[in-house]
């Protein structure tokens, strides 16, 4: 247990600093109290220091710090990282071991030709690929997923037996990580998995469907399984949404004779739409970022979280210039989310207004 | 001092090697920490490793050539002439492309071989023979197709989805993969020839779509459950095999075969195996290399081989045999079969030993499943696919 | 204009009955509100009549139909909610015109309505604008138009201006009830200010824990309240109650707590269940009780100068929460022992056993 | 068309089933079956033996059919193929027996009452041939190449001469040794288990056992074999006559083996794997929560510059997660020197901008006033935060706690790039896909183990079902 | 127990100016209560004195110390917040002795002020419940508890009593009082209810949009109102005011507006600016109007009948919305006209120009 213990630690002197920080505020704190008192005033000891040197003034900031490194660090840098990965070339992580490589990265990743070699370039037509693969995934699975969220939401507001319940099981899928939905689905898609024999069985089909290879079909498993697994997620947003809309205007326009289908479009639709957007936005980043359930699931055409993966080495063989190619994709990618994301602010703005 | 030594085994190879570590410990005072780990790390990982400081000391890997400049030279700490004669063969794999280079740098575990396995009950049960040894492709694809056909198979023949499988056939079509001065001519009429018969293989149904055109880009897939759960009647796979099949077999015949030969004579195999090597980034280089020169012995190697069921690369053990104690026959008769197979191929297309050597081989193994699964899937046509792997290949090798 | 008809209305939710059977009968073109605590079933009532909730036994009739089983929309009514339940999302003018569009009326019919509510309710000015850019006031007569567009046989109101501030409260008040005066429709309302209820309504419906305990003219139920819940909830401040008995007097009856001085009682103002003896609390309104030098005793305790008025809090024997009301700046001080007597022709009497007037029927 | 729009609209309908509710309901119902049935099938899975899983099975209950062994036996008579119908179950599954069950059995006793072809396939299937000619040959003192002999190539073969190491041996003890050595005519010899059928002959119509090797729902004809050997060769049986009959049994070992060590041919360890998705899950819960209320206090109850740019910084990293950025995570987790331990693992995800989002939000509704009465009161801001604030925002914490747990236990990217190296670190999700690539299929295992991930979520889920689902509502985020 | 001054404190958001400068001497152990319309900077005075928020300009002193620079928690005040703003999560006891707890007071001396305090609050039995299971008096009384234990040497209140229902208020509004008697404490406290300021104060501070309007004695605002404002603040209802101009009148002086009757003013009531010709306005309470056969003419617009009283509003010369209040059930209605006089001696006069009084002083 111990020696697991360590192995899982590895070697890591942060436990260390840690430790230390902790001591430093047992001195300086001298906590007293019951366990709970104690802990907290050993942790705290910064922030009660610099209150009694400083005042309230800087508090905010000490308050902040913490988190603001880990996503300085591990969000923020990152950015920053890609940005110098693609700009340098090399194998190596290591900054000092890769050359300045101007743009040859986004040549490698966008020209015409091959750089090295002047031989026609393929990692453009794989980026783009990739690319437009996950551009055709998106634009199905967005609007089919929200489509049926916002049904399902619709539904689930319904005056129905067990509503808990029901929200609950559509809820559920959320839960279950990308590996075991797309094992879960393997189990069903393979070759010989039960929807192939099944159907078999039942004679619709004479041979077993290659779900998972066949390229139509994959994309159609990847926007179904996809959906599957996220569409809880969505529903319950819209279904805050619904319930977020005051019952009253629905008596009033029962009172106004408002027919059930103008009821939902005049009504409820618009009032729902800043959360339908919201829920849009955000699938349609997580859609981009399509990756985990993918993979587990070996669908056979590459997204372009995947075909970053590939190409940085991080999965699948490293390649010489790999990392600032991949870097250099990811940045364009990012661009493309934040470009979504400050027009998701602007449009719910306006809604707003 | 502590190594580190990081192992991937098949079966049980690195339990292997641990407990013969256990002689050496007792031998040299040295310890040894064997970190097991899966095949995708040794292959992707560990280079990364070797970039960065947490390399291991010791690793057992199978891109010899590749991870040359990495290698300790153990030279200075071993005997070099009995490394030389019983190991000569196999030395060149890890040395730098050139020829130059006269270092020692590991030692080979063992020999593999791609090689098929077959389905002898449904042969059996189709009625159709097993062609004789020195068949060729051609013969087996008849043969399989008439066993498909007969007992309503899906499929015939599953390989696994990597160029390593890929190139014994392609070698034994004739194809070259690189010239005398070792730069890539990867399409001449070989491969052309073969990636065609390869491609007609899956349009005409004999081998089967989870196989190669499941997978995408460079990622492997192992065809064994698809032969496991008699789903083909014949897999492409090798040596490493023999004992994951003997265990879980149970319900049916199987049996090793000779690899086939291509219609220009030549029986292609592709040799390879894994090897103990050295890092120069290692802390205790003295140490590291007196392990690898103890689990070199002879005797280190026939224990090691009878108890992984292995080939050994150890040319007096060659010659004099190895021991394999109660094994039953029939993987004997397998080990046998790959034994044969390597001087086989030795003789018949020796670029394939060379190749191993290669030390661009992982780019090459990197392009030619993606392409050529294109060109089966119709996503490009063949000629096309063709041409982007010359293209890629010569691009890769290029940076 | 139309006349409303509840016979013996029920309601019950799953177990518990929110309403016991309540018999009402509104008058065509009456302002009738509906007073009661929280919780008494105003909604529940009001929403019964709208037909958003189901009635669980009884009838509603309106103008003589029975409606029990038409639809909200159908009804005829138009109601103007708490929050007034405007449709955020559109302007003025398509939440007036939302309703007579469901109904598919030609749009210049709808045009034309929208524009004269709009002009009686003064918000032409708004008519593009979205609710939320309006002020309280002016959403309230929005809400107002909505109902009024739809020319409606009853209007409907729940407690619609408990979301104004105390200002604008009274101004929206009188509008409300010029309104009434314009339209001459029925109107039934709900509130729980008896303030409301006492300068808007032609009748006041009091209800009480789904009964409903009195229904008259405003004045009627001041001066005549049928029972204690009634004299304690109708008038500000509060109705003192203090016990004691009936008792032979001078001839007549008079009225004695504990070893207080006995209350002379007007004749003939009580009917025959007040006979000596009986246990009642006597009822009396703060501003009928007069200073006086041999009245009944008042211990002060506290004293509140408003000014114009002066309120005196303490106990007087039968009653610990005694209240004195008195015009302009009274000095008087916490302490002091006050004693006071009670205008004989504004005294109820109210049966100890259940609280019911012993008030002779006039 | 209209009836479909009411089911679509009405929110709050009262009494009355409608056709609406109808199809409400089977909405419903087949959004239930699509949802669980997957799962179920990967619990009904999970407790199927390997051999079930390798061939596809697909009963709903786990067990195997009926089996019945087929033997294989190469001679000087040349290849003869006949069904032994009356092997016990020991003999069939002797390859799944381990070394103690092997030794329990009376193999020589069994062997004893053989003969023929039958003793010849059963001695090989039950190892006694390579036991047996050691023996002899140790006995017999033949020359002591002849134990490597049977792996040698051909060519080094040639060194050696059999004929005449084998001279004057009887005719048994030749048998016995070429069957050890795999030399012609004496090949190995093989007993295989198939499925032991009921089925017309398709010829005379007699019912009868047949031995098939699968029943391939594939194929309109099965090849069979008869048991009892009343006809020679392969019998083309249709598929559609053929009967098997199954044996229900759980293979419990599919969750046991791995969990306990044994399983064979994993090289990952899940006691390990588990053991650390606790301690990732756990420690990174605790810090998440401790500096994500801390980083919500101070954007939602202090005012200060740069509280909007922070604000919108937490907000972007949102919209760009370090999934597109992982290139530099990689580095970053390197540069830290967090990678390879579980550390790289915690750390990186710990400031989730959802939980500081989902904290802020709720912090705000906290009346400024109490906040206000603490500092009257003399409370320093560290104990207005965790004395005052942290208990106040209990819910808040719970439901980002148990989304963390959640997000933290089902994680993939972050392992992948932080310890994809170092085995010791493993967490569950990488470990299940570790089973790839291994070059047996160990799909039972696999599955056991997908379920035993499960259970964690499944039990959160179930329990605090209601805390998760407001606490996403409320966020709008994941 | 201190004297707490204010000297010229100015408060500015930003641009924004929120207060303009204020002086204020509060006596030790007075009452004083802040009020003024929504948004005049009652709070943000109250949280000035309280050392929540920075002082922009000028000086609070506590006892003569200034404490412009010191922290809340050293000033030696305590608050009661509005929402009482009772730690939910602590039980009552907890919640008294946080504070101490948080200065390193000793145990004991905790636990026999928490006790104390307990006692005098009548919260003895409570001490283990969480605020949540405390009816909205109790908590009330628990806030108090939570500044008395601290032994403050001034006590702070904002709006204490606003979250209560009608009728706890008067009773908390009685408690609050009894408090400040028996504990003698200096206390400010804020409020926009009138009624209360008009009850609970020693000395009532009116201001306006961050300016002092008046500081004094209840009554003396009641009676004496520096300008138009305070006199339409304090009182209710409120004050009518009637434009018009000084006249010679009878060898005095009148007042006239438009085609009105001149209203006969009290000689030597007003201050020498009041000279014919000057522009005023004249304030009258509504209960300082009678109605008489020739007085001015009062168009009435509605009435309200309360029962107990009756409030007619209309319009009179000089004024559109004059309201006439009345004892009792006067039968009157809209669209009569009635007449109505001034009780002179209750007469205001507010100069035009600037709305200042133009009594005479005392
Ligand atoms: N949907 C419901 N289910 C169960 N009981 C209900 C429901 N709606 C109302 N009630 C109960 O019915 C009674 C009457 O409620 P109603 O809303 O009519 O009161 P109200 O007089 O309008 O009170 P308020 O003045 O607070 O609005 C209450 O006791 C309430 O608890
Ligand atoms: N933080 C702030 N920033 C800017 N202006 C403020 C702020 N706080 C208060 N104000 C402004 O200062 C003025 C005084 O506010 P304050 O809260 O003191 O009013 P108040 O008298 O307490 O009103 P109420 O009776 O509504 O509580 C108001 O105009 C308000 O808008
Ligand atoms: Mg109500
Ligand atoms: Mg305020």
């Amino acid at each position: 247990m111990w020696t697991a213990f360590e192995a899982a630690f590895a070697d890591s002197n942060w436990p260390f600093a840690f430790l230390v920080y902790l001591i430093i505020g047992l001195v300086v704190a001298r906590p007293k109290g019951s366990l709970g008192n104690r802990i907290m005033t050993v942790i705290g000891w910064p922030i009660e220091l610099a209150q009694s040197l400083a005042g309230s003034g800087p508090l905010p900031y000490l308050f902040l710090l913490p988190n603001l490194l880990v996503f300085g660090v591990f969000t923020f840098a990152p950015l920053f990282i890609n940005v110098g990965f693609s700009f340098t070339e090399g194998q190596s992580i290591l900054f000092e071991d890769r050359p300045y490589a101007g743009d040859n990265n986004w040549q490698r990743l966008l020209g015409e030709t091959q750089i090295d070699t002047g031989a026609e370039n393929r990692e453009d037509d794989k980026f783009y690929t990739a690319i437009m693969q996950t551009g055709v995934f998106v634009i199905f699975q967005v609007p089919i997923m929200v489509f049926f969220a916002l049904i399902t939401a619709l539904v689930l507001n319904r005056d129905i037996v067990a509503r808990g319940l029901w929200r609950s099981i559509f809820f559920y899928p959320v839960m279950l990580s990308p590996v075991v939905v797309g094992f879960l689905w393997t189990l069903i898609l393979k070759r010989q998995g039960v929807l192939s024999l099944t159907l078999m069985e039942w004679g619709w089909i004479d041979e077993p469907i290659q779900w998972l290879v066949d390229p139509t079909w994959t994309m159609f498993w990847s926007v179904f399984v996809f959906t599957w697994a996220h569409l809880g997620f969505y529903m319950l947003i819209l279904l805050a949404g619904l319930q977020a809309i005051p019952g009253d205007l629905y008596e009033a326009a029962e009172m106004d004779g408002t027919s059930d289908w103008r009821m939902l479009h005049r009504i409820t639709l618009p009032l729902l739409m800043p959360t339908l957007l919201v829920v849009t936005v955000l699938s349609l980043i997580k859609a981009f970022q399509a990756f985990e359930e993918l993979y587990a699931m070996q669908v056979s055409w590459i997204s372009v979280v995947s075909y970053i993966f590939e190409t940085a080495g991080l999965r699948g063989q490293p390649t010489t210039h790999g990392l600032g190619v991949a870097a250099t994709a990811s940045l364009i990618i990012a661009g493309f989310l934040a470009i979504l994301s400050i027009l998701q602010i602007v449009l719910s703005g306006r809604s707003a207004r | 001092d502590e190594i580190t030594f990081l192992c991937y085994q098949n079966g049980n190879e690195c339990e292997v090697i641990a407990d013969l570590a256990k002689g050496f410990e007792a031998e040299t005072g040295h310890k040894v920490i064997t970190e097991q780990v899966g095949y995708e790390v040794v292959r992707d990982q560990l280079e990364n490793q070797l970039q960065t400081d947490a390399a291991p000391d010791v690793a057992r890997v199978t891109n010899l050539g590749g991870l040359n400049q990495y290698y300790l030279d153990l030279t200075p700490y071993v005997d070099a002439d009995y490394m030389e004669a019983q190991y000569g063969a196999v030395l060149p794999w890890y040395r730098a492309a050139g020829g130059e280079d006269t270092g020692i740098y590991g030692w080979q575990t063992d020999l593999t071989v791609t090689g098929p396995y077959v389905n002898v009950t449904m042969f059996d049960d189709a009625g159709v023979d097993l062609p004789e040894a020195g068949a060729t492709w051609g013969d087996w694809a008849a043969a399989l197709a008439e066993v498909k056909d007969t007992l309503g198979l899906n499929a015939g023949l599953a390989m696994d989805r990597t160029a390593h499988r890929w190139a014994g056939p392609a070698f034994s079509y004739g194809a070259k993969f690189f010239d005398d001065a070792g730069n890539p001519i990867l399409v001449d009429d070989g491969f052309r020839d073969f990636a065609e018969t390869f491609v007609g293989w899956h349009t005409s149904g004999l081998m089967p779509v989870e196989g190669w055109p499941a997978g995408s880009g460079t990622a492997y897939r192992n065809a064994a459950p698809l032969f496991l759960s008699g789903e083909v009647a014949m897999h492409m796979s090798g040596s490493w095999m023999i004992g994951n099949y003997s265990d879980n077999i149970t319900d049916f015949e199987w049996r090793a075969v000779t690899a086939p030969c291509g219609p220009s004579g030549a029986c292609g195999a592709m040799p390879g195996g894994a090897g103990l090597v050295a890092f120069e980034s290692s802390d205790a280089p003295e140490a590291s290399a007196a392990f690898i020169a103890y689990m070199a012995r002879e005797e280190n190697a026939a224990a090691y081989a009878a108890a992984t069921k292995s080939i050994t690369a150890h040319a007096g053990l060659q010659a004099a045999g190895v021991d394999y104690g109660d094994t039953n026959p029939a993987v004997s008769q397998a080990l046998s079969t790959f034994a044969a197979s390597i001087g086989q191929a030795a003789e018949s297309a020796p670029q394939a030993f060379q190749f191993q050597g290669y030390s661009k081989n992982f780019v090459i193994y990197g392009v030619v499943p993606d392409y050529i699964t294109k060109a089966i899937t119709g996503e490009m046509s063949l000629d096309d696919a063709l041409a982007a792997i010359d293209a890629d290949v010569a691009a890769k090798i290029a940076e | 204009m139309a006349r409303l008809e509840l016979r013996n209305v029920k309601k019950k939710y799953g177990e518990v009955e929110a309403i016991h059977g309540i018999d009402l009968d509104i008058a065509s073109g009456e302002f009738c509100v509906f007073v009661g605590p929280s919780g008494c079933g105003k909604s529940t009532l009001l929403r019964m009549i709208a037909g958003l909730e189901d009635i669980t036994a009884g009838e509603i009739a309106i103008e003589d139909g029975v409606v029990n089983h038409i639809p909200a929309a159908k009804r005829g009514l138009a109601m103007v909610f708490q929050s007034y339940a405007l449709y955020p999302h559109m302007s003025v003018r398509s939440n007036l015109s939302f309703g007579l569009e469901n109904i598919n009326m030609a749009k210049d019919e709808i045009n034309r309505r929208v524009t004269e509510a709009a002009r009686m309710l003064q918000i032409d000015d708004y008519l593009d604008r979205r609710p939320g850019q309006l002020s309280g006031g002016q959403r309230q007569r929005v809400a107002i138009g909505r109902a009024v567009v739809r020319e409606p046989r009853v209007f409907l109101f729940d407690e619609p201006l408990s979301n104004l501030d105390a200002e604008l409260r009274v101004a929206t008040r009188g509008e409300i009830s010029a309104l009434h005066k314009r339209l001459g429709n029925t109107m039934v309302y709900v509130t729980h200010d008896q303030v409301e209820a006492m300068t808007m309504a032609d009748k006041i419906a009091v209800l009480r824990a789904g009964r409903l305990e009195q229904f008259g003219r405003p004045l009627d139920l001041y001066n005549n309240p049928g029972n204690r819940f009634v004299a304690g909830f109708i008038g500000s401040p509060k109705m003192n109650f203090i016990k004691g008995a009936i008792v032979d007097h001078d001839g007549g009856i008079g009225f004695k707590a504990d070893d207080a001085p006995v209350v002379p009682l007007a004749a003939g103002r009580f009917d025959k269940g007040a006979t000596p003896g009986t246990e009642v609390e006597l009822g009396i309104r703060p501003n009928h009780m007069r200073l006086a030098d041999d009245g009944m005793p008042f211990d002060v305790a506290s004293v509140e100068q408003l000014g114009g008025e002066t309120y005196a809090y303490g106990k007087i024997p039968g009653s610990d929460q005694a209240t004195l009301h008195m015009q302009g700046q009274v000095p008087i001080s916490a302490g002091e022992k006050l004693r006071f007597e009670v205008e004989p022709a504004e005294a109820h009497l109210f049966r100890l056993s259940d609280g019911l007037s012993l008030r002779a029927s006039e | 068309m209209s009836s479909v729009w009411t089911f679509l609209t009405r929110t709050q309908g009262r009494g009355r089933l409608t056709l609406t509710d109808w199809v409400s309901y089977a909405y419903l119902l087949l959004g239930f079956l699509i949802i669980l049935v997957p799962v179920a099938w990967l619990g009904l899975n999970s407790v199927k033996t390997a051999f079930q899983i390798e061939k596809q099975d697909l009963a709903l209950l786990p067990g195997d059919f009926d089996r019945v062994a087929r033997a294989t036996v190469n001679g000087p008579e040349g290849r003869e193929i006949f069904v032994i119908g009356d092997a016990p179950d020991w003999v069939l599954n002797w390859k799944d027996l381990n070394a103690e069950q092997k030794a329990a059995q009376d193999v020589a006793g069994y062997l004893a009452g053989k003969e023929g072809r039958e003793l010849f396939a059963l001695r090989t299937h039950l190892d006694q041939v390579t036991t047996l000619a050691r023996a002899e040959i140790t006995a017999l003192g033949l020359p002591d190449w002849l134990t490597r002999y049977s792996a040698l190539t051909p060519q080094a073969r040639t060194a050696f001469d059999l004929d005449v190491a084998l001279a004057g041996l009887s005719a048994d003890q030749e048998r016995l040794i070429k069957e050890y050595l795999g030399v012609d005519p004496y090949k190995p010899n093989r007993i295989v288990t198939q499925v032991l059928v009921t089925a017309p002959d398709p010829e005379s119509g007699r019912v009868m056992q047949w031995a098939v090797p699968n029943l391939n729902p594939q194929s309109a004809f099965l090849p069979g074999r008869a048991v009892d050997g009343s006809i020679d060769g392969v019998v083309r049986l249709p598929r559609d006559t053929v009967t098997a009959s199954r044996n229900i049994k759980p293979a419990w070992g599919n969750f046991l083996d791995p969990l306990t060590g044994q399983a064979y041919g994993i090289n990952v360890d899940f006691a390990t794997c588990i053991t650390n998705s606790v301690l990732v899950t756990i420690i990174a819960t605790v810090i998440t929560l401790l500096i994500n209320s801390m980083a919500g206090f101070a954007l939602s109850k202090y005012q200060f510059r740069g509280q909007v740019f922070f604000l919108a910084i937490i907000l972007t990293t949102l919209m760009v997660p370090a999934t597109i950025t992982l290139v530099g995570v990689f580095k970053a987790i390197n540069a830290t020197g967090l990678s390879g331990s579980i550390w790289g693992v915690i750390i990186p995800g710990a400031a989730t901008p959802a939980g500081v989002f989902l904290l802020r939000q709720y912090m705000l509704t906290i009346p400024d006033e109490l906040i206000e009465a603490a500092r009257m009161d003399s409370a320093t801001e560290w104990s207005v935060y965790w004395r005052i604030v942290l208990p106040l925002a209990l819910p808040a914490l719970a439901a980002l706690g148990i989304l963390s747990i959640i997000w933290r236990w089902n994680d993939l990217i972050i392992p992948m790039v932080a310890i994809a190296t170092t085995k010791e670190a493993y967490t569950i999700q990488l470990c299940l896909l570790e089973f790839r690539g291994e070059h047996i299929s160990q799909e039972h295992y696999r599955l056991a183990m997908t379920v035993v991930s499960l259970i964690p979520t499944t039990l959160v889920f179930v329990f605090l079902q209601k805390y998760i689902t407001t606490g996403i509502a409320n966020t709008g985020m994941k």
